[in-house]
């Protein structure tokens, strides 16, 4: 990113209310005008255990975070190690402990950052009700730039409900910390920026984007089974829903999930499920019943680590092999993914549109990392995507209902079932056009064509991948990318840009049906590509080695979870190429 | 076209089959049971277009295409909770669920559990034949472990058969029925009594599978109506159905009163951008 | 092939008994010392529907079925257009039916096949306790040349329980069918030839076969649910496995049965389960399991035509795709194909041997059409493999036991539940080398190393493909193939190189992991390649492409099931690319 | 090493315990379920060895890596079935299962089912804390349908709540106790008896979720001992657990006498060539 950022970390362990201070000082953030991206990180326990979380803020929007951190605000040292593969601090990153709890530990320490005490239980037990993550809040806000009033604001509106000493207190401790920082070693301070008018910057997780953009896709029905990452999503949708007239079931377990909602679609309702991979395993089934009988579904996975039950609470792009070639015999199908936090709206409700229009089971992949990470962001345009299923209303004279009826475009008029005259069944065995079992290779083979031509002639428009060129017109490289590996990489093209390199980043919206011609024609000039993915196998460059003609030099940089690719390795190879 | 019939006169069972040929064998029980079904939906005088068959695999798992009603045939196991989706979204449907012995109970027992739980307004038929038809005659949940024709268990099973109505009750099933395939009257009326039944409503039939129990077509001369008629009090139906030998037939043998499950699935006043509003900082 | 062989089919209703007489006439042909190739097909009636048996016979053994066949016989007319797609007449073909029964239906004539008659209900009913189809085997023997002594002792020994009127009964109508062949058009006839040494020909199906592998290799627990075309490999098992100490377990659903192996093969246990398409589907979450805890389990596919339920009694290469990337994360696994009735038994017993020495799951993927279809076949070879897992047996001095050592070969000895000192917990969690849970991003790193290492350091041996010049040294053109598409491939390799033709079939038994350095040097000298599976979606061509790098001119030739791609039109391409 | 010294000495509790900190909150019920059951395995004298710990995902399912005896942690709601297949491979073994409300009875019901049925000889011990810890408190089976506590279902989930014991009993389970977690002494004795008792024993446990069910902590205030002793008539248990408030505590409940389902597992003198023969023609 070319504007001004700042880095931090703010981290202890359960009571230390890391998260909240995250929280607030997002919103404060937000208030003096500044976007922001927060990710957060937990041990294994379930409560109370250490905590870490992750800001950066910048005067632009903000795609990725940073390869390090300027700033680490330790409250305490407990079990901090664990964190310290996901919060790298070079030599001029400056590391803040707490004096009284001693010293940081060696993990840390490994590039040499630049360390300072401030004394926070110290500064907050001299303030009545004053606590070490107010104090520290203080401190970042001072060091970083951020004005006073923007916390005040803030700290009243949460506090309200506690009374004006809780919200004193809070202050006291924060402006006290704002007044030791003068005495701390310099950080990245970002410029003063106008506040956003009124309604023009939200503040936002993927995971509630990606509900957000379900609702707005038309989706009303959505049952579903807890599963870390994906909870939120279904955490925000059941008030949401109910505000809307839909409704959100809790399913025995993710086979009953996409059941339910693949009966609920039968019967005329947008619907959607959201899981992990583990429950979308469980799912394949009936993901391919949905193919076969042709039945709208979205299901939305937010990817964590695997194989198996891997690494719950954490980040891989790895499931991309499941959801484009998961279900058994073929099953042409659409599968789509987010790359930026903001995008898990936009992706879903286009998922939605697709889904409704090819009546097509559609797969929406996001992550742990966007589905959990918090932004502050510009507000989402409108979009003009409705799930739009084409109905069949009435019966053709003395015809029996086609329900599977060989069409141009592959998609046949659904009949809703209450719509009279139309009755029919739906199936998952291998049918004729009225839908009646068949075991002839001739009607194999035509619905076989049929289901994917519907996928195969949809016009994707634009949104298949979105493009950046670094320099208009110019260039020879590409980085190909998808998902939250787009951000690190949107990043390292602005950093190349800005050190005069030209090349071209591809991010892939559209992950299957593959799309040779467009992507043929984005590879225009390029005689180099850079593939980018979180992933140990390389599933994403396979695939696209599968369905694509790649530049002879394709380079595959790839990595399991849970460290993203930060923008620096992408860099260096757009460098390396370079010379 | 149904639609304007049903108007001018009520419907006869037979306009509720389709005209599909069953893939069934000669004298198979699950003939009966569509004609019951069809024979009930008559007399329930539903338009086909109201009413909505959902099923899994198995030979009995076949009924919806042959009714003139919306059917959904899907995989194997999963019925209910495509049908508990189906009334969810349009609680207008009368949804009913035809089912196997193995379907229901085996691979699809998961769900059977938490429908009676849920107690949702669909009425759940098991066509029981104590055999896998459809692959050729394996044991099912509901076979005698002693049962030695099926060659993955050629010296019986060995396990204790399942025991549906007693699961069904515990698990909360709010209506329970036990019919015989070879008294297809009685099934209709069954049937209609367990479509208006509200919640959950099981009907168990004993269905002959010729094929691979030919020993089942004596099962006519076995059942028996059932003596006493059906309580409401579940511990006293538990006493009744655990110490049943299975052969009790044409009653409804339990009625409970627990309100469906039906969440508001309405349009309200509430809009997109309320909620949006909420992401504005 | 080059030997001459004779292609019959027979045909008739429920009652007609075309399966039986089918099998009659295949154990004849043995004792004749012809070879076999049997399969069936049937309607969708559960009992008492239209069946076929088609049949080749030849004086060599037989990889594939012909592109048409000479001969068929049909007991009657009922239904049999159903089968017509699968029973290709030529204008040279004999279509013999039953005069009393009125007129072929026209869709067996769309190639003008001869056409006579044949009385058999008559000639039957002029006997005694005769029956139509031993009169049309009858007919069928005097035909194509096979002695009516090969057929006396299959059917006195057949029918010794019925007694000895029976047996007369049955050898008067087949010889009066016998006799009115002199009375029909010609077909090929094959030449008698010496009989086999006893011991040396078996008759077999791809699903014994399979059975026979797991047994052989070393497997004696079983659990699985039934699903059609799998059940036969299950019930071979279950007397087969207690005759020799093992067990079969009937499970509530797929679900269970894959997680009874794990249970056994964690207890020590080589075990097996075997299923199709949709029971994988559900399999497929507990496969990422035993990858994540190292748990070696056999899983076989026989392959039925998909998507979802599809045509449960079909054949289909199209579960490649879920097979080879099924899992959710990356999940290193192994998975190998048969590509003959014969290679069920050697594949199914190396992939047990796999398993086992890897400590990972191993899928077999056959098809309906193998594991179905009967073969009289020289007896196969024996073979050295045996499951064998590495045991850890005693805790090293004052250490702690490290189930999942990071090992050179990254297969870690694995302690059997009952060995003092070395109780550990296997775990589908992240974990380190002791198993304990971590989300450490180092231990993740490490252990999908040491996963992904075990299966590409192994050394398959020249097993992983079978390859077979037309003609040594010679010819720039290689058919790439896989499973049941093999076959054909074979079949057309020995055409074309009758006709002078140069070429090279390369089929692959190990579809992952991929060869890449194996595939290259067996391609060498290779211009152009033809991809040949049966598959709408190519999926055996992407694969290659993801993995492989491929010719120049690489053609994909693919089709969905149920219909094999015949000789005919392989050998096809092959000679359009001589011209 | 551990059976070196297990030969010297009987064990004690903590013999069983291994060294890895659970990740548990502090006070959780499962903590002394933990204690319980390691006090259980020393009373059983039972070595490390020859004990195998399964269970599937939750915080309840933590506990085989906490003990010092063989474990497998796998996935959400299959730890029956991996139990059963490694119970009938390895018949010498004990195998204990523990689990959780929603892997045992939400995800995993339908193995809950077939494994009362089937009858193997195993221990299925399940933490009941009405609610899904592990993923931050959502409503299990067992939770009331007026629970207000999860985003999910903000005004309840509107289910009657699922009764394992019935539906155990009315699936064949062999032996029902239920104890609760604030008496771990009597919670290790009756493990004991499970242990031993032949079949299939299902032993739930009341252990409080103190993060997201804090108002469990009365449970301790609220159980009682069950009054009357076990019977080992089913309708009679039936009766009494339909009827009962699911705090009678600290008993067995029932005790049934099915033989368990052991197929036989040892090498017979049929050999391979014998198979390989009937191949021959
Ligand atoms: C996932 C899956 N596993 C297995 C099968 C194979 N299968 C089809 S029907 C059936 C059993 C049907 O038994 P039941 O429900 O009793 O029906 P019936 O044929 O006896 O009426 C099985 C095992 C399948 N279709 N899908
Ligand atoms: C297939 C699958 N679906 C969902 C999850 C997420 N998940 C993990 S634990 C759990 C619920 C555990 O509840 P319970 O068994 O009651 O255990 P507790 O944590 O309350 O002890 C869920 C839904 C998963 N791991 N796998
Ligand atoms: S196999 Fe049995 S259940 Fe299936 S159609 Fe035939 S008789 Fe009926
Ligand atoms: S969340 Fe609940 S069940 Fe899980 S460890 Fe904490 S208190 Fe125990
Ligand atoms: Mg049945
Ligand atoms: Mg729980």
């Amino acid at each position: 990113m070319a504007a001004p950022s700042v880095s931090l970390v703010i981290a202890g362990s359960g009571g230390a209310g890391v998260v909240t201070a995250g929280s607030l000082l997002l919103e404060a953030a937000a208030n003096a005008g500044w976007y922001a991206l927060m990710t957060r990180s937990a041990g294994p326990q379930i409560r109370g255990g250490e905590a870490a979380a992750m800001i950066r803020f910048a005067t632009e929007p903000i795609a990725s975070h940073d390869d390090s951190f300027h700033l680490l605000v330790a409250i305490d040292w407990e079990n901090i190690s664990r964190f310290a593969a996901e919060i790298p601090l070079m030599a001029n990153s400056l590391l803040i402990g707490d004096p009284a709890l001693g010293e940081a530990p060696a993990a840390l320490l490994c590039n040499s950052p630049r360390q300072a005490g401030l004394a926070m239980s110290e500064i907050a037990s001299a303030i009545e009700g004053g606590r070490s993550n107010m104090v520290a809040l203080g401190a970042i806000a001072g060091m970083i730039g951020l004005p006073v009033a923007a916390m005040e604001s803030v700290v009243s509106r949460q506090l309200r409900r506690k009374g004006q000493a809780a919200i004193d207190a809070s202050m006291a401790a924060f402006n006290a910390g704002f007044a030791a920082a003068t005495g701390l070693p310099a950080v990245p301070r970002l410029p003063g920026v106008d506040a956003a008018p009124n309604g023009e910057r939200w503040s936002i997780t993927g995971n509630e984007a990606t509900g957000l953009g379900a609702i707005r896709g038309g989706v009303r029905f959505v049952a579903a089974y807890p599963i870390t990452p994906a909870t939120e999503v279904l955490e925000w949708l059941a008030p949401s829903l109910a505000k809307v007239g839909g409704v959100l079931v809790q399913a025995e377990d993710e086979l009953a999930s996409i059941n339910q909602i693949i009966g609920a679609s039968y019967g005329g309702v947008p619907a959607l499920t959201a899981t992990s991979g583990p429950g979308l395993s469980l799912m394949i089934e009936s993901i391919g019943l949905a193919v076969a009988a042709e039945v709208p579904v979205v299901v939305v996975d937010v990817m964590r680590v695997g194989p198996s039950t891997g690494i719950a609470t954490k980040s891989e792009q790895s499931d991309l092999n499941i959801a484009v070639y998961g279900m058994h015999g073929d099953a042409p199908h659409v599968v789509v993914a987010a790359n930026s936090v903001a995008d898990c709206l936009f992706t879903t409700q286009w998922a939605v549109h697709l889904a409704e229009s090819m009546q097509t089971p559609t797969l929406v992949l996001t992550d742990q990392l966007l589905g959990q990470s918090r932004a502050i962001l510009p507000r989402p345009a409108e979009l003009a995507f409705i799930g739009q299923r084409q109905t069949a209303v009435v019966a053709e004279e003395g015809q029996r209902y086609q329900r599977y009826a060989l069409t141009g475009s592959g998609v046949s008029p659904m009949a809703i079932p209450g719509t009279p005259g139309l009755a029919y069944t739906a199936d998952g065995l291998e049918h004729n056009e009225l839908g009646t079992p068949s075991s002839q290779a001739s009607d194999h083979q035509a619905q076989m064509d049929k289901r994917l031509r519907k996928v195969a002639r949809f016009d994707y428009g634009s949104h298949w991948a979105d493009i950046v060129d670094a320099e208009a017109g110019g260039g020879n490289i590409a980085i190909i990318t998808w998902g939250s590996s787009t951000g690190p990489a949107r990043e390292a093209l602005d950093r190349f840009s800005a050190m005069g390199g030209k090349a071209r980043l591809i991010s892939l919206r559209l992950i299957a049906p593959a799309q040779p011609d467009k992507l043929a024609a984005a590879l225009a000039g390029i005689e180099r590509a850079l593939v980018v993915e979180q992933s140990h196998g390389g599933q994403f460059h396979r695939m696209l080695r599968a369905f694509y003609d790649l530049p002879r030099e394709t380079l595959a940089l790839h990595q399991p979870g849970p460290l993203p690719i930060g923008p620096g390795r992408i860099l260096d190879q757009l460098n390396a190429w370079r010379t | 076209m149904e639609a304007a019939v049903a108007e001018k006169r009520k419907l006869a069972a037979k306009d509720y089959k389709s005209d599909i040929k069953p893939i069934w064998c000669p004298g198979c029980g699950d003939y009966s049971v569509l004609n019951a079904l069809t024979r009930a939906l008559a007399e329930l005088a539903l338009r086909p277009e109201e009413v909505a068959v959902v099923s899994g695999i198995g030979c009995s798992s076949r009924i919806p295409a042959y009714t003139s009603v919306y059917g959904f045939h899907g995989v194997h196991g999963r019925a209910l909770p495509v049908a508990t989706g189906l009334k969810l979204a349009r609680p207008e449907l009368t949804v009913l669920v035809t089912s196997g012995d193995g379907d229901g109970f085996s691979i699809g027992g998961n769900h059977f559990l938490h429908a009676c739980r849920r107690n949702v307004d669909i009425t759940y038929i098991v066509m029981d034949n104590q055999v896998y038809g459809m692959t050729k005659g394996q044991a099912s949940p509901t076979t005698a472990p002693d049962w030695e024709g099926s060659k993955l268990t050629p010296e019986g099973t060995g396990i204790n058969p399942f025991q549906p109505l007693v699961v069904g009750l515990a698990s909360g099933a709010n209506f329970i029925a036990r019919v015989s395939a070879s008294d297809p009257i009685n099934m209709a009326k069954i049937i209609v009594e367990a479509v208006r039944h509200p919640g959950f409503s099981l009907v168990q039939i004993l269905s002959p599978c010729v094929t691979f129990r030919p020993e089942q077509q004596e099962w006519r001369d076995i059942v028996r109506t059932a003596v006493v008629d059906y309580t409401d009090d579940a511990a006293r139906a538990a006493r009744r159905l655990m110490t049943d030998d299975g052969f009790n037939v044409g009653k409804v043998l339990y009625k409970g009163s627990r309100p469906p499950f039906k969440p508001e699935f309405e349009v309200t006043d509430g809009s997109i951008a309320e909620l949006e509003a909420s992401f504005v900082i």
